[in-house]
């Protein structure tokens, strides 16, 4: 009996934890925590936090690869939609159905603010290089500062799977943080004068100009930089059901059960590449680190190009939108809206900001297809 | 390309490069569309009469919705599928697949009587 | 730097594009008009022209299958469930769902005008052949025929994968032109006498009947014909999902998020399939002329069994419901009734031509099962 | 054109078909007549009896697979993620995004009702094994008694795929059978007394502790049982997006489209196993009989032990709440009910008897993880 | 089969030959129907009593609303498993499996009070 | 374990006893959220303060609705993270990580003022 307990408590997992692996626990329940409670982008901490969660418990073999003739764990085939790059342009086509991209249209400069904050991405980039990683390390680290999820999962899980799991937990942190980490930047940037800005009102956008945006971006996305298209294809597919009037069907259904059955595959998959081995060392502080300097790099960009622009119309344009080109859609142009108003209650800068907001969607996209070009 | 300054100018100006040729065709969006407005407007003149073909059947009305309310350009399809094809098989390229399409329009007429596959038909026994 | 400007317009698509492409991304285009701002099948139309214009972008490797330790690209995955017969059965499987065969329960007789109209399969076949397909090509060819989507991508992935692009786009596009093909030939065939037969009123069909019609027809064809099982059997399961009144949750995901996500990955990766050095052959024209040719063989298929069986009932059958006999549910009965109500507005066919419409639809499954276990 | 009849005649299923065949066409016949009509698990029924009709048509090749360079039938495909052990947890997802464990957070001492009942595992694997069964065979059959239909598929399709058919049969059709298989044995091992037990009222759970509640069962059963994380992992984790309040698009996915679309391929694929060869043999028989054996021990299991439990509180719990332990969410908690209210029908013991009814989802997930770590 | 002009006829018969048969069987299933309409009827008589049982619980009346109308038939699943498996396992087939379904019926009685699993049990342990 | 019966015994005590640790943490639960329902209440004062400042913003307020309503914890995610790599990676474990933790949360101040990454970017830097 003696030597069946002892045997019992063998196959338990207690035995065989870690002190790594029980720290990660405790970090998954925090996560839990911040997703849950502070609504930090529940929709994909909570999945990430339980798949790291999952993966950290000793022995239950749910992301082992199948050996021999035993199969697979769970996680193991749900982590081959990431693996295999399959997960994130499908989730960007429901993301794409549900974006309305006629503030853009309205204001195609707005896209100049879209395409400075990717200074979020590269700059980190260097800095990383300097750090001592390599190049490929380097691209997956500065895209954090695309502040976009599955464009970060997309690129990181072909130039440097093992760092899933720090970057996608920086990229979506941060993107929950984007409140706290913007407005001391935005602020310190900019001049109560330009913070006062009225934007004048964005003309109306028809319903053919919206059906034939997303061809045309992808056709020029498509031949600039063929290594954005999964990403900016998909997103503008998307778009396209959106606004045909005639798909309807395709529209509801790219925005409810395939985006969200995708999400929740794609949450627990790179949750699990948590693990205590790959998260715990030095290199996962210094991505995390990276990341929110990245963040502060994006925002910072935009906001001097938002100044740039001030001068160029002759005080036309409020800097503060500027910010929201880090895209973090629709997080970002709501801070903008909010450190505006803070000056000016009366102020709505929410519309105008919105087309950096989607165009740094498109800058991201971009930025990744040229370091997948050139990395890979 | 394994200088990180060199990837970080490329990208940076790739991003700005094909975000402001973006720009440069959205600026032309709006007289572009004033353009294809007017035009609509024109091509939709002879549309009533079918619609109002469509209406006499009433009680049914609702489910025949679906069918198409103007016939002029209903051939375009298979013209253009035609032009496409043809212009990449024969010897003579590009050019022809655009005149074809044009070509193609003034035979259409009475939409409904005229069978669209004679022509095609005639195009491929050629 | 001129170096850098030259070596980065080399990895942008505008230089490696052949002609080819630019005349497909034209197609794609045109494609996407026809289905956006005309109605053509919308559903199908808009993802395959996306697959296409996707495809012909140059070097995006969007179509790429897997090579040494580099993943595939997105629609090459996509892809595989065209290529494994996956996603044409599940599609029936919501087709069936969204059927309702009652209109034929309560006329078997209408069946005869379903079978007839595969003349519309299997005089093409012949056709083709003389103009020198190989056997495989002409079953493919003549299942355009058959106005069913599913059915012929079904076919043609396992006969000739190369044609899947300008069948699908043959087939979808001949359906959504069907009001534009049919009204000729049936006035052609039919007398203005024939044209004003007014029909019988239907009888009402219970509920039990409604439930063994599946299960029955699956047991029927899957023993007549083993070939036509996975068509047949999804069609069918569908089918009795939707009318036992017990499986609402089952029948309501097949016909809405089931089926949706099919369409998509459906759509694009068989426009995928139309890339310039495939599409772009004399080939290609012969089998657009020969889906015509098949539309309209399929027409006067059913229109002339519709005046046998006018002959035969003395009077009772109006000839022009046989033309619903191609299937394109539910546009060729909308084109029965249309014609109908030209000689006679109070004349209502539309519920008389359901019935070979639906019929239609068992009958290309049953001309599929037959073309595969003859040429397979 | 005789030769011709004849070999037409040879393509046709009714040649090839065996009696074995036959007799599977109508048990599968009687089954769909048992879901439809009769309501038995319809959701799961009809899938699985479909299925099995579609396995048994002859030389149909729906569920062949890929051989040379022909691909596989369509339901071979769909079996992978039973095979892969993909479906059951993920079914779990959706099963935990519906259940409520209020009730047993609530009234924690109900989970000793829903491990006595776990007995309705371990009796019949014993008797299993006397039987001359070997000891994957027993645990199969032992986990019908767990009266959970994910679970019992899990364990079986990693310890005898070749069993799936007749158990996963079993395991429905029991379940659908409940109100029929307890009643009598709860009112045997009871008396009147005991089943006139009015219990006290629960206390309010608040929304807390319904977030906690499953992020702690996953960490405890997960280092208790590491066997046991795919299943309760997903149940915990379709729970977590019920209950946070931000989660909402996810569960509502979990719970519809997700689990309806795995329904849908787990039942046929299961179905499909039950070709003839495999099902009809002497040892489905004793499988059958076994699952009723074992849903009776359960059902005693829980009741004696609600016995115990009566005893120890001084008659403050009605033991018929005991036979709800055995899972079969939500019949067997309403069989307590009417058992309970035909001795006083004021008498509302349905609540407290969710608590042991969802006890008992959670001690087969348990069981089952013992299973497959002992037998593995 | 290679000639197409042979895979014509074929495939054109087969598709009549197998929606003609559909007809034969369709024509059938008013008065098939009619039947069987007839027969439920009668088997429903008992029905009303067991309602009335359930409907006394008044408060989760509509919760309970899943259990089984009517036992009378409620064993028939196990009955047709447990015959169509000895058919095919024993020596004597087919028609051992219609026997049996029958032999059980009369046996059933009282439904909720005669447990099933009492039979099952003594057929396994043969 | 090839014995039944032992597989049995092992079977049956780990379900009774992995329930029975569930069973004992359940019955804390309702002191444990009493605690925390008290915490909760304190930590939750200096909220209406900031709720108002949104609320000036009336127009689009329903559209800010995400944004965060209180800034004392919203650093802790970076300190947890930081910590537990931290403690991971460095030679000093455990007990370091909960410290960290703890030294943290006094430095927060002011929230939206005090930009959390000058923190993190000093603790990688060394
Ligand atoms: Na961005
Ligand atoms: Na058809
Ligand atoms: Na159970």
């Amino acid at each position: 009996m003696e030597q069946f307990l002892s045997q019992f408590i063998g196959t338990t997992g207690f035995i065989a934890m870690t002190w790594g692996q029980l720290l990660m626990l405790v970090v998954s329940c925090v996560l839990l925590y911040l997703g849950i409670a502070r609504g930090f982008e529940p929709l994909l901490l909570v999945p990430i936090a339980f798949g790291m969660l999952l993966a950290n418990l000793p022995m239950s073999g749910i992301t082992d690869p199948p050996k021999d003739n035993l199969v697979g764990g769970l996680i193991y085939y749900l982590y081959q939609g990431v693996k295999l790059g399959i997960y994130p342009p499908l989730i960007f086509l429901g993301i794409g159905a549900m974006t309305d991209f006629a503030p853009l249209i309205a204001n195609p400069w707005s896209l100049l603010l879209g395409a400075a904050a990717q200074l979020g991405i590269f700059i980190p980039f260097i800095a990383a290089y300097y750090l001592g990683f390599d190049l490929k390390s380097c691209g997956s680290i500065g895209i954090i500062g695309g502040a976009d999820g599955p464009t970060a999962i997309f690129v990181t899980s072909r130039l440097k799977p093992e760092l899933l799991g720090p970057i996608a937990i920086a990229a979506y942190s941060y993107m929950a943080l984007v409140p706290l980490i913007q407005p001391p930047i935005m602020k310190a940037l900019t001049t109560k004068k330009e913070r006062l800005v009225r934007m004048a009102q964005l003309r109306e956008v028809s319903k053919a100009e919206r059906i034939i945006f997303p061809i045309f971006v992808t056709l020029l996305i498509g031949l600039l930089l063929p290594a954005a298209v999964p990403l900016v294809g998909s997103l503008m597919l998307g778009n396209l059901f959106r606004e045909t009037g005639v798909t309807e069907r395709l529209s509801d259904t790219a925005q409810h059960a395939l985006i969200n059955t995708l999400t929740i595959f794609l949450g627990v998959s790179v949750g699990s590449t948590a693990s205590a081995e790959r998260f715990l060392n030095p290199q996962t502080l210094e991505i995390i680190a990276l990341g929110l300097f990245a963040f502060s790099c994006g925002t910072a960009g935009g906001v001097i190009f938002g100044k740039i622009m001030y001068w160029v119309t002759g005080g036309k344009v409020n800097p503060l939108i500027g910010s929201a080109g880090v895209s973090a859609v629709p997080v970002a142009a709501r801070v903008s809206q909010v450190v505006g108003s803070k000056e000016d209650p009366t102020n709505f800068l929410l519309m105008h900001a919105m087309g950096p907001n989607v165009a740094g969607v498109i800058g991201s996209a971009v930025a990744a297809g040229v370091l997948l070009s050139v990395l890979n | 390309m394994t200088n990180p300054w060199m990837i970080m100018v490329v990208g940076t100006m790739t991003v700005f490069i094909a975000l402001f040729v973006m720009i440069l065709f959205l600026l032309g969006f709006p007289k572009l569309f004033a353009i294809l407005k007017r035009k609509e407007h024109e091509s939709l003149a002879p549309l009533p009469q079918i619609v109002e073909v469509t209406k006499r059947t009433a009680p049914s009305a609702s489910q025949i919705a679906s069918a198409p309310s103007s016939s002029l350009q209903d051939e375009s399809l298979i013209a253009v599928l035609t032009a496409a094809v043809a212009a990449a098989s024969g010897s003579s390229a590009g050019s022809f697949a655009i005149t074809n399409v044009q070509q193609a329009q003034p035979e259409v007429g009475g939409g409904f009587n005229t069978p669209v596959w004679g022509r095609i038909e005639r195009l491929s026994r050629k």
